[in-house]
């Protein structure tokens, strides 16, 4: 059968995930139809209410990247600063890494005098 | 660099036509003696930086061009592609003037001869386009240095 | 041992090259360092080639009665000698664009991109 | 701290290209030559050349020298681009 | 004379001549320049596509170069061939067509990406270089020749990353370091190869693989070669140079360098099966090879999430992703000796691992396209400065979110396929190298979520007022990888089954390697 992958314990067949994509979709649909009739567009329905504090500006209410996950860079804060300071840009380092890794290896795969 | 002095320009002006005759020497012996395109290309580059040196490079642009340079660069390359193009009768590389009784074609005898230029196929052809290929990008490779040098130069006394 | 002495002038000058590209900090002896591993790998294959009382392996006008020494490392050495100008001669210039826009060619001045 | 590390790295580094000079085939005396007695044997009935070197360069190993070339050819484009401002 | 027997050679010879003619057309007319790079890789993919076909249905090509007939040049007695020879198998034919693809798309979509007035010979030659170079890597039987073409992909790489070094700092001293590392790598492959010389005096892989004894020089060669070729691929923690190089370069570069780098990746496989296979302590290096994936996998993806420049983000996913082909090979490599579990997973694994270099090649590079359009509308990298691009740039957003879900893996993109044989095979060898997997596929589309939503969702910002559609021909590269993407991730088998497993099984199978070459040893 086309698009059927066997992975020995499991598989992958597009038609079981399309049938599935049909399935899922119509019952999202059936869910939205159950939804409020009374809705108008633009009307003061499609305001946002922050508690009656006026809306901000729209520009200002972009989060900028650096502002994304901060919590969980904060959490992790003990795994992130060594790794940081791991990344000096600095040419020397780069070759003493692969020195040191060659060593390693070769300890590793058992070469002896 | 600005040009050296009186002596050291007629010296050059003496020397720099054997060094590049030297170095065709090497270029067209190459299947004979030791040497060969490379080591020939190398040494008539050599002549071309005696001059860029002495002159300075102001005056050295004047008989030295960078586009003629890469011109000839751009043929030699192409010259050694396409005489290994031509073996394609057989395969890629194909040595089809060796021993041949055409060009360069003659029987050289085996074991040790005085050496006859008139032998060894495809490889005096492939010495002259890759002579040709390493004089004309050496040369560029001086003249550019020699540019950047300046501009750095000019940079730190600024 | 006393035998292979020719290697390890070989590992001295790679192993040279490898402290000058782990511990000097300037960009031009870096350049020389690479130059340095070069010529100590160019020395090895040479000295892999070589046989005991043996002659350069050119039939013009060669003594006769002697054996040969192996040519194909002399011709790899050829191709890699070339490869090294090549190498050398880029890192050069890349050198004099990074004192162009740097102004210095310390090795702890040079390092805008990290992180 | 970190130059320690690097120190010691780099003097087992040097411990191994050392042990590996040492395992080297002995100097001058080399085991296998085929390849090569083929060379000198067959270079001038094959490529007719006196210099065995550069009947291997240009014939037997013809394409490492294309190669090679083109490494060449390439440092000189590449200086060519990064020096087009400057040398205009 | 018979041009189908010389395929393989004209792969390379034609953009090779086409670099070389370059120089001489820029002086006559600056503009044709593009289009005539393009003209020749569009044929040597071609070549390429007919070589496949060749392979697949008759079996491993031999090209001898300057032997009289195409067969090898065996002196009496003698049991190794002499000259330089192409020898193209399954895998290498797998990563010809990676390569061509990628630099045929990657050209068209310079035609619009680069100035055409400054400097755009030098710029197309240097492509054209390094994709020969890259030809020459994944085709050559000879170890020599694999040295001399791994400089010149090095020598293209730098200059190219230097192209936009003539008023900018970064890209020369980006340019700086990976000329360094890979001056080192190149030069410790070839005193491996000096080593493998002086002990077997021949210069041929598959006759080095007959002969190899595995003795203590036979061990630091491997360790050299595997240490800097990995370095060369960009395994952690010898990945430094790959965020600095990869966020320089110009994006179609970009593309290509990923490409380049998993040529390296192929050379270490090459070197682990198909030159010393069993000989080497399987286990040992096998799990070498998971550990550098491990790392590769989890340091990237934690790193990438907390970049602000997104080539930098991009680079380390790739740096993450090359851990996955890691993983998968490496667990095939560590049950090499044992045929049950290597028949229970070990090929699945491998199946796994290099499926996924093709996957990674397709859509990092869409990803890298779609970053270098963002910075060719708006001029700058940073994510913070971005904001709402997806009013302006319908496509390219688009073309995004596919290559972000298929790197997530999400069905039904091709990142998923591959992710999916490497999670259900590395589970049976190992349950815990599977869910470190899938925890960092999860962080994955934690970091592209970021992405999105940094750079195309939000308000118009007023900066970005005159901010429109990238031009046709980028349109159009990026478009085509998107249809790869989502035809490999619907219809994986057809992939699997005709490209993947016969590479894996000339990988696996060290005999049929050598036999070709050596006649039935």
């Amino acid at each position: 059968m086309l698009g059927l992958l066997e992975t020995g314990s499991g598989f992958w067949s597009a038609v079981v995930w399309v049938i599935l994509v049909l399935v899922i979709g119509s019952i999202v649909y059936y869910i939205r139809n159950k939804g409020e009739k009374s809705y108008k567009k633009n009307t003061e329905q499609d305001k946002p209410f922050i508690s009656g504090n006026p809306e901000k500006a729209k520009e200002g209410s972009h989060i900028s990247a650096s502002h994304i996950y901060w919590g969980f860079t904060e959490a992790l804060k003990g795994y992130y600063n060594p790794l940081v300071k791991m990344h000096t840009g600095d040419i020397n380092d780069y070759s003493g890494w692969m020195v040191i890794i060659t060593v390693v290896i070769l300890i590793i795969v058992g070469v002896r005098g | 660099m600005k040009e050296m002095s009186k002596i050291v320009r007629n010296v050059t002006n003496l020397v720099y036509g054997f060094i590049i005759i030297f170095g065709f020497y090497i270029i067209a012996h190459g299947h004979l003696t030791p040497g060969g395109g490379f080591q020939g290309g190398a040494v008539v580059a050599s002549a071309f930086a005696l001059l860029l040196i002495s002159y300075g490079q102001l005056n050295a642009k004047k008989f030295l061009n960078i586009n003629i340079f890469s011109l000839l660069e751009s043929c030699g390359l192409t010259m050694f592609i396409v005489v290994a193009f031509l073996g394609l009768g057989t395969t890629f590389f194909y040595n089809f003037l060796a021993n041949s009784g055409s060009w360069f074609g003659n029987m050289v005898i085996p074991g040790i001869n005085p050496g006859d230029m008139n032998t060894a196929g495809v490889l005096p052809l492939m010495n002259i386009a890759v002579g040709l290929e390493v004089f004309a990008g050496l040369g560029i490779i001086v003249l550019l240095m020699a540019d950047g040098a300046e501009f750095t130069k000019k940079k730190e006394n600024s | 041992m006393i035998g292979n002495f020719p290697y390890i002038a070989v590992i001295i000058f790679i192993g040279l090259g490898i402290y000058t590209l782990m511990f000097k900090r300037n960009l031009i002896k870096i350049a020389i360092g690479i130059c340095l591993i070069e010529n100590g790998v160019n020395l090895f294959l040479i000295t892999l080639g070589f046989r005991k009382g043996a002659v350069a392996p050119i039939y013009t006008l060669a003594p006769s009665g002697q054996s040969m020494v192996l040519p194909t490392p002399q011709a790899l050495t050829l191709t890699s000698i070339v490869i090294g100008i090549a190498t050398t001669a880029l890192i050069l210039s890349i050198a004099m664009m990074i004192y162009k826009h740097y102004g210095t060619i310390e090795v702890n001045e040079v390092r805008r991109l990290r992180g | 701290m970190k130059k320690i590390i690097f120190g010691i790295a780099f003097i087992v580094f040097f411990s191994f290209l050392v042990i590996s000079a040492i395992n080297m085939r002995p100097f001058g005396l080399p085991t296998f030559s085929e390849m090569d007695d083929y060379f000198i044997e067959n270079a001038q009935s094959e490529a007719g050349a006196n210099n065995v070197v550069t009947s291997i360069v240009f014939d037997y190993r013809g394409f490492d020298t294309l190669g090679e070339a083109t490494v060449l050819f390439t440092t000189i484009v590449g200086i060519v681009a990064l020096f087009r401002r400057i040398t205009k | 004379m018979n041009l189908s027997n010389h395929t393989p050679i004209l792969i390379l010879a034609v953009p090779l001549l086409a670099a070389f003619l370059i120089p001489i057309i820029g002086k006559i007319n600056k503009k044709a320049t593009g289009i005539f790079a393009t003209l020749a890789l569009g044929l040597s993919l071609v070549l390429t596509i007919i070589l496949a076909v060749k392979i697949l249905s008759v079996g491993p090509q031999i090209y001898v170069f300057g032997a009289k007939s195409s067969l090898l040049t065996l002196p009496s007695g003698l049991k190794f061939p002499i000259r330089i020879m192409f020898q193209i198998d399954a895998m290498g034919i797998f990563m010809g067509l990676i390569t061509a693809l990628v630099s045929f798309l990657g050209a068209i979509y310079s035609l619009a990406f680069i100035d055409k007035k400054d400097g755009s010979d030098s710029y197309y030659s240097l492509l054209l270089l390094l994709t020969v170079s890259m030809f020459g890597m994944e085709f050559t039987g000879d170890l020599f020749n694999f040295f001399v073409f791994l400089e010149i992909a090095s020598m293209a790489s730098v200059s190219l990353i230097c192209y936009r070094g003539t008023d900018l700092g970064e890209p020369v001293e980006a340019g700086f370091k990976y000329m360094v590392v890979s001056s080192i790598a190149a030069l410790m492959v070839l005193f491996a190869i000096g080593i493998f010389y002086g002990e077997y005096d021949v210069l041929n892989i598959a006759a080095i693989a007959s002969v190899v004894k595995y003795s203590q020089l036979d061990k630091i060669a491997l360790g050299i070669l595997v240490s800097v070729l990995a370095m060369k691929a960009g395994a952690v923690p010898m990945h430094m140079w790959t965020p600095d190089a990869y966020s320089e370069a110009p994006a179609p570069i970009t593309m290509i360098l990923v490409a380049a780098s998993q040529a390296s990746l192929y050379a270490i496989f090459r070197v682990v099966f198909s030159l010393y296979n069993i000989t080497l302590n399987t286990l040992a290096v096998g799990w070498i090879i998971i550990i550098f994936g491990l790392l590769s996998m989890f340091i990237g993806v934690t790193m990438a999430i907390i970049q602000k420049d997104i080539n930098r983000l991009m680079a380390y996913h790739a740096i993450s992703q090359t851990g996955y082909m890691f993983l998968g090979v490496g667990v095939g490599l560590a049950v090499l000796a044992n045929p049950t579990a290597l028949q229970r997973y070990g090929i699945t694994a491998m199946e796994g691992g290099i499926f996924h270099i093709m996957n990674h090649a397709m859509y990092k590079g869409l990803l890298f396209l779609t970053a270098g359009a963002l910075f060719f509308r708006t001029g700058t990298r940073n994510l913070d400065k971005m904001g709402g691009l997806a009013h302006y740039m319908k496509y390219t957003t688009i073309f995004f979110i596919i290559g972000a879900a298929a790197i997530a893996g999400l069905p039904p993109f091709n990142g998923f396929a591959s992710k999916l044989l490497i999670y259900e095979s590395v589970y049976k060898f190992n349950p815990l190298l599977s869910i470190i997997a899938m925890l960092v596929s999860i962080l994955t589309l934690a970091s592209f979520v970021k992405v999105f939503h940094s750079a195309f969702l939000g308000p118009k910002l007023p900066q970005f007022k005159e901010v429109k559609e990238v031009p046709r021909s980028m349109v159009f590269a990026m478009a085509v990888l998107s249809c790869i993407i989502i035809f490999f991730g619907l219809f994986p088998d057809l992939i699997v089954k005709n490209l993947v497993h016969p590479a894996v099984m000339s990988l696996i199978e060290q005999f049929k390697y050598t036999s070709t070459v050596l006649g039935g040893m």
